[in-house]
């Protein structure tokens, strides 16, 4: 069974790769997770200098889903290349570097410092975390400012650009147009939804943050509309995740659309979550009459009916 | 850290819901650090942290918990037989102390990591147990510690047991009659605060912190408590990766009971 | 313990309204639920003529949620009055008839054809069901097409209107402020978000209109978050909705600033919910330290942190 | 409609991956209608219907259904003195057939509602039986058609059991034998359409339809079937309502079985 994929330039082994902040830089799953054999790596996102995030509590459960308030705490670019990528570079795996900003300028720098680094594939702009409030948020749904920093970013470095989108919008096509338009290699969608939890006993919210980002499985039919609608939308490959826990639902997302898919929540409770995806993979495809992943990409499309 | 499937191999309710689950699991009951914890799977998107109680000569290892949420509710359900699945050991336990005396101080559910410390250091140490808690009902291990020819003193906010009030009184008495020594804390934070500023700068004081956790194994950032960082400025430890022990020099609500 | 509260103008015995399009009109329940002990009941939307609604499959089953797209089906307004409102009017049910149309105008005549009729307590506009393509939808996330509904609705009836809010957009707050500015008497958040699952098997969408909408638990984080949002931007009550299904759960609502709640999809499981949400309330306000819903409404907000 | 807490007294597996569960329900066995189903609860947001497949007279009726997914797993799971969470008995079943021949039409899983009909009506009227499905392993419940008398025609599509093809074969040769007499069918739409196509308009012919469904008792609008109104124009017909038995009159399908 064929589980190669392509988004864009990049070539992946299998269509599974880990989702931004939910596996850090890799060695702390050393022992329970070979990153050579995941699809691929997107890191915990990357600001220029380093960033606090939000106050504890970070994280909270919700029916079927995970709310988290990190608030992209991170140890900027510098760091981030001297201690976190050569783990990540060393044993071979493709390592998509998500980064964050408060301004184009920043995240231009970013994109301008990881260019040529070695065992760097792809950048992943996050113009969607819904926990900072300055800057990154509201790149999320605006398209003309979302088009400005994919321009600026891809001007400023030659690898890949994928820029993830968003769900906190009503219009993810005109948003993955506007981005297309200007120079995006590929989209990542979803980002979490903007949420939030009661901790009724101490009558305060849940979070330190107060709102939070949604993930986890109660997401997942968000993301899967979000990669059927953009994926019809632009001619760019996306990348999909939101809730996967399961090779079945790897295929809803390829079905969908998607060329590739992130695992992120899953791997908290099922560190080996990607690995046994990975593996069932080929009997999932078999089972539902495809050859290959290529082949179900997008399968379910109208056009496709037939396939 | 290895993941494991241990067996239940016995089960017991030591006070009103209170569980102790012992699992077969001998090569984790010989790497055992005291103050290590496992994250164990429950159902939902979250595992749970729960610190080991103890480490038997025949490779068993317990965790002992109080039944609060769904996570405890279904792990206190476990039968003999079942399988736990565990990340563990997890994080960075309390060290080794010097010679010399030394006290641990457990409020509630966080006296069963400074058990596995009196099985590990009774017999190269001198040990005192400070034990605590809101009411008799949730003093855990008294036969335990004294089994090991610990007494420990005991109070209760209530003075349903022990002494009535927080474990500061003991703990003031330890203080003045040994002049050095140093002390290992378990607890609610504001139990640790308070620990930390009787104990003062001049021992060695180590406290065992609680926190929140997404992936129980550094790579989330969800379970930060503020710590100081060399800078005196504050910086974010993680609990599960950094902690759960800490000297209480590197915390922030320490060096400042009054936040805590 | 006192469960009364009131919307507005509106005086409800308790705070648990049944949600519109999960009722029906009270008569599909009878033997179950008797509607003159719920809060009220919020009936499905209602047009001037008639509507078709969707191809089947109308529903689908997610990871604490349920996607539908049953697409407004809906009697008209003649109808409803003839055939439908006669039973909640003779049980002295409290009625919130939730209105539906194409074009402003239409909305405004289903609200001028309610008015003074006996038996209808307030209207309830959907500008935000997520499955009309023509009209409905575009009003749910333009602040200012949002506010000019309300005006002309406002305008057609005496009666107290009730916004109900789509979470499908990225500025609820903005939303809130615009209707109440437009005379809104209260709003209710939230309607469901647009999501989509794929049959894998048949390799097709799973519902017959392609995307739904999400409800149930697995939305509750966006209902709390959008309650607590808008219930800080406005001075006009909330009523939340979103994946309730025990008293724990409206105490969260609660303290996140609604005044009253709607139960839905929880009914399709146990229609019995709702009487059983309302008689676990005082137990669950009592554990929590409340001696009535009032004392509850927003009580995690800051302000009101030392309560 | 009423809500019941039925005990499970008994427990079949007639075929590979079909399970049957008596329940002890003498009012709703006094009260079925052939046709009429449960809406039964399982883990999740929705119920799921399934008929009745029996009513006995010690006051049992059954429940027979095929594991498909999640819910019938679940169910299939159940073991005798469990309890379902059933709403019932709901829809419009089949009407009492006017005097003269009947013919009973079922596909797989559409089998056990007309065995209800054969309980309920092989005292009164002349009845044949036709069973279909793509295997004998899901050709249900001809035993308890023989016990009552009757001998099923039966054919599938590989065949593996009876005739090699459809029900329309041994249907077309009925229609053939009898004149008047009338069709009650339940099976999947391709086959009623197929059905109701064969038997035309000279004789009663009535329906039992499958839709997904939300609420089951009427209120969600979800489980609609395309229906042809008085107007000629299609109207939605919910199936758990105004169904799951319709005339073939006004079924929109059953009119255009090349739509089905
Ligand atoms: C390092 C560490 C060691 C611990 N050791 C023990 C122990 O030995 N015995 C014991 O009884 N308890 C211990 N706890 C607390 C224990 O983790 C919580 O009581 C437990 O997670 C509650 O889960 P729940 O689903 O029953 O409760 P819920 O309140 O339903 O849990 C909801 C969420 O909050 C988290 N949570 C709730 N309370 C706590 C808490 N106090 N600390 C961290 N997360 C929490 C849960 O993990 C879960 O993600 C420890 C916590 C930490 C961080
Ligand atoms: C009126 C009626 C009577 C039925 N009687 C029987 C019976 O006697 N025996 C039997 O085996 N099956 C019967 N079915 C079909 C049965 O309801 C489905 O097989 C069952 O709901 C599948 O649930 P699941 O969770 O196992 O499958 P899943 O595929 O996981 O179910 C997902 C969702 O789709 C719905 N669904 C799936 N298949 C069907 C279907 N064929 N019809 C309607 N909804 C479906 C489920 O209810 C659920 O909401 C009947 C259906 C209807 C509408
Ligand atoms: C704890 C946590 C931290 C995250 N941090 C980031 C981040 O830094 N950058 C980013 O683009 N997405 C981040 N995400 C979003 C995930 O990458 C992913 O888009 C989202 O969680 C949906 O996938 P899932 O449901 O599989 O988790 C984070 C998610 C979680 C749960
Ligand atoms: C089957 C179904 C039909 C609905 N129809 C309507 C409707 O006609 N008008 C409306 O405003 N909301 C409608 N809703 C939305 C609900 O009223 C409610 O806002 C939403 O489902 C969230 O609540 P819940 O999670 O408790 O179901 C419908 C929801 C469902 C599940
Ligand atoms: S729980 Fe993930 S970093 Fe500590
Ligand atoms: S299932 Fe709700 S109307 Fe039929």
């Amino acid at each position: 069974m064929d589980l190669a994929t392509r988004v864009g330039a990049v070539r992946l082994a299998n269509p599974v790769l880990a989702a931004s902040g939910t596996f850090g830089f890799g060695p702390e799953y050393d022992g329970l997770v070979d990153v050579a054999q995941l699809g691929g790596v997107a890191v915990k996102g990357i600001a220029p200098v380093p960033w606090r995030g939000n106050v504890p509590p970070r994280v909270w459960e919700t029916p079927s889903g995970l709310l988290n308030s990190i608030g992209l705490q991170n140890p900027g670019v510098e760091r981030f290349l001297a201690e976190d990528l050569p783990y990540l570079r060393d044993r071979g795996a493709t390592v998509v570097v998500n980064i964050i900003g408060r301004t184009r300028a920043e995240y231009a720098a970013v994109a301008r410092r990881l260019d040529g680094e070695l065992g760097v594939h792809a950048l992943e702009l996050n113009i969607s975390c819904p926990n900072v409030k300055e800057g990154g948020i509201q790149f999320g749904h605006d398209p003309a400012e979302a088009a400005a920093v994919t321009r600026a970013v891809k001007g400023a470095t030659t690898l890949p650009v994928w820029v993830k989108l968003s769900p906190n919008t009503h219009d993810l096509p005109g948003m993955a147009q506007a981005v297309a338009a200007a120079g995006a290699d590929a989209l990542s969608a979803i980002n979490t939804l903007v949420g939030m939890a009661i901790d009724v006993e101490h009558r305060r919210p849940a979070l330190g943050g107060v709102t939070g980002g949604l993930s986890g499985p109660a997401i997942r039919p968000i993301a899967v509309r979000a990669v059927w609608e953009v994926s019809q939308a632009v001619d760019i490959p996306v990348v999909g995740m939101g809730g996967i826990e399961t090779a079945t639902d790897v295929l809803e997302f390829l079905l969908a659309g998607a060329s590739a898919v992130m695992v992120g929540t899953a791997t908290f409770s099922q560190p080996g979550a990607m690995i046994r995806i990975i593996q069932e993979m080929p009997t999932v495809l078999a089972r539902y009459g495809f050859d290959s992943v290529r082949a179900a990409i997008g399968a379910a499309h109208p056009g496709r009916l037939t396939t | 850290m290895p993941r494991y499937e241990l067996e239940v191999v016995e089960r017991q309710e030591p006070k009103p819901d209170h569980v102790e689950l012992l699992l077969d699991a001998p090569s984790l009951a010989a790497a055992l650090t005291p103050g290590q914890f496992a994250h164990v799977w429950t159902p939902g998107r979250l595992r749970r942290p729960i610190s080991f109680s103890r480490a038997t000569p025949d490779g068993r290892v317990g965790l002992l918990f109080r039944v609060v949420g769904s996570g405890t509710r279904w792990l206190a359900d476990r039968r003999v037989g079942d399988r736990l699945d565990v990340l563990a050991p997890l994080g960075h336990g309390f060290p080794t102390p010097e010679t010399g005396p030394v006290l641990l101080v457990g409020g509630g559910v966080g006296i069963p990591p400074l058990f596995v410390a009196a099985q590990r250091w009774a017999a190269t140490h001198p040990l005192s147990v400070i034990l605590g808690a809101r009411t008799a009902d949730a003093v855990v291990m008294v036969a335990d510690f004294q089994a090991l020819g610990l007494e420990p003193s005991i109070s209760t906010d209530d003075g349903s047991l022990g002494e009535l009030g927080r474990v500061t009184s003991p703990l003031t008495r330890w203080l003045a009659r040994n002049d050095g020594g140093q002390v290992l804390a378990c607890g609610p934070t504001p139990m640790l605060a308070a620990v930390a500023e009787l104990v003062g700068d001049g021992r060695p004081c180590w406290l065992a912190y609680e926190q929140r956790m997404g992936c129980g194994v550094g790579a989330c950032l969800a379970c930060v408590v503020p710590g100081v960082g060399t800078d005196g400025q504050p910086e974010w430890l993680r609990v599960c990766h950094d902690g759960p022990v800490f000297s209480s020099r590197r915390l922030w609500w320490a060096r400042r009971p009054e936040e805590a």
